[in-house]
């Protein structure tokens, strides 16, 4: 069954070294290519090929609740990818 | 995010922790036992000389995953009051980066809720430190927060 | 009786524990971890509306085994200092009867001294409380501490 | 065998209830019949019927140490009585 793809606007959000390596904390990004937060760390990863292998080590977030890589994004959605923690 | 239903405290500071201000509002006649830990800022990792150290956070979803700490801590301990909390930024050797405060009327329930508290939220707040040595910097080895490995009614990418 | 090979604070007192100066001594550049326990007066026991307590001790015996603790906690965990200290007289609702501070490099190993400590104290630690109520006083239903049975080489009693 | 009975002196120390039984927290006494701490305190609970029935529930030290009731006494020990401890 084929969907239709629409634009969806999210906000995304880098942390630790993930900060370092796109640049910046934190981006508005449009696109039709980001059903899902794993197909969006797609769209940074090939924009930032270091960012691929770190992909075993981060989880991901969907309006501040860790949410599994295949957690369909809508628009308004707030996703983070964030590193291993090391507070306290 | 969990309600605060309890008194507790739970925040982030760019100011030194005010630690006695934290055990102040733990402690009631009602209670008995107040566990603390202070973790603070060691002078050295992994045999390296540290200078000092930058944290940062994931600011509103660290706090509401204190939050959800100190929820659970209620849920699963006969405990009183909580106070979490964290700073941020910059902190020298021997700064405080977390304090926790747990009060209850018997010494075992603030006991294991004081050490629940640290456990998790070393395992699943979103903040990350990174340690300035002489020659370098690097962010520290942290712990990977449990996620669900898959959305339980996620459908097919097309 | 232990000698103090280490940093350590064990003390009796009949003035107010100086929390601050405790957790002051403990605390050290090479330390990233301090569990305190603060022990104070409820403002009631097994549902009776409490007054105020009094403290009484065997001194030079109190401390001796607090001392003991103290080595103890160097032996059974990788801690750097201890500070163990413990009120006499009258004290009042919410006044601490007894602090325990322990730093170490690392959190698990002040937790698990800071808990054998508290518990071992009030097992072995020859300390006693009375409580005052509206309408009387009782002794504290306390711990009996482990003694030996017989004398090894006991002589049979003429 | 017999041994030959000599007066040895002693410190005795009663706390908590104890204290409040026989009147006073400390006491030097000088006798015949305290070859064993079970013995010294056989003495007191004659002098005192009460404190018989704190027996089970007591503890000895001796030299500031827990002693056996057996523990044989030699003149200079310093001896207590103590009921459960209820520090902390």
């Amino acid at each position: 069954m084929a969907t239709v793809s629409q634009s969806i606007s999210l906000k995304v959000l880098f942390f630790g070294r993930l900060k370092e390596i796109v640049g910046h904390a934190e981006e508005s990004l449009a696109s039709t290519d980001a059903a899902t937060i794993e197909q969006l760390f797609a769209l940074y990863a090939a924009r930032h090929p270091e960012l691929a292998k770190f992909r075993p080590s981060l989880v991901a977030s969907r309006n501040q609740e860790f949410a599994a890589w295949d957690t369909p994004l809508h628009t308004g959605d707030e996703v983070a990818f964030l590193p291993p923690v090391s507070g306290g | 995010m969990a309600t605060p239903l309890h008194d507790d405290i739970c925040q982030l500071v760019r100011d030194p922790i005010n630690v006695a201000a934290l055990v102040h509002h733990v402690r009631a006649p009602e209670d008995g036992a107040i566990f603390t830990f202070d973790g603070f800022v060691r002078n050295q990792s992994h045999s390296r000389a540290t200078l000092y150290l930058d944290y940062e956070a994931y600011e509103t979803m660290a706090l509401a995953k204190m939050r959800e700490i100190a929820a659970q801590l209620h849920e699963k301990y006969k405990i009183h009051r909580v106070a979490i909390a964290h700073r941020l930024g910059r902190l020298q050797i021997g700064e405080t980066s977390v304090f926790i405060a747990v009060s209850a009327p018997h010494r075992a329930a603030a006991f294991d809720a004081c050490r629940f508290a640290i456990d998790t939220l070393k395992r699943t707040v979103p903040i990350w430190k990174k340690e300035y040595f002489e020659d370098g910097a690097v962010w520290a080895d942290g712990e990977l927060p449990p996620a669900p490995a898959a959305t339980p009614h996620a459908k097919p990418a097309s």
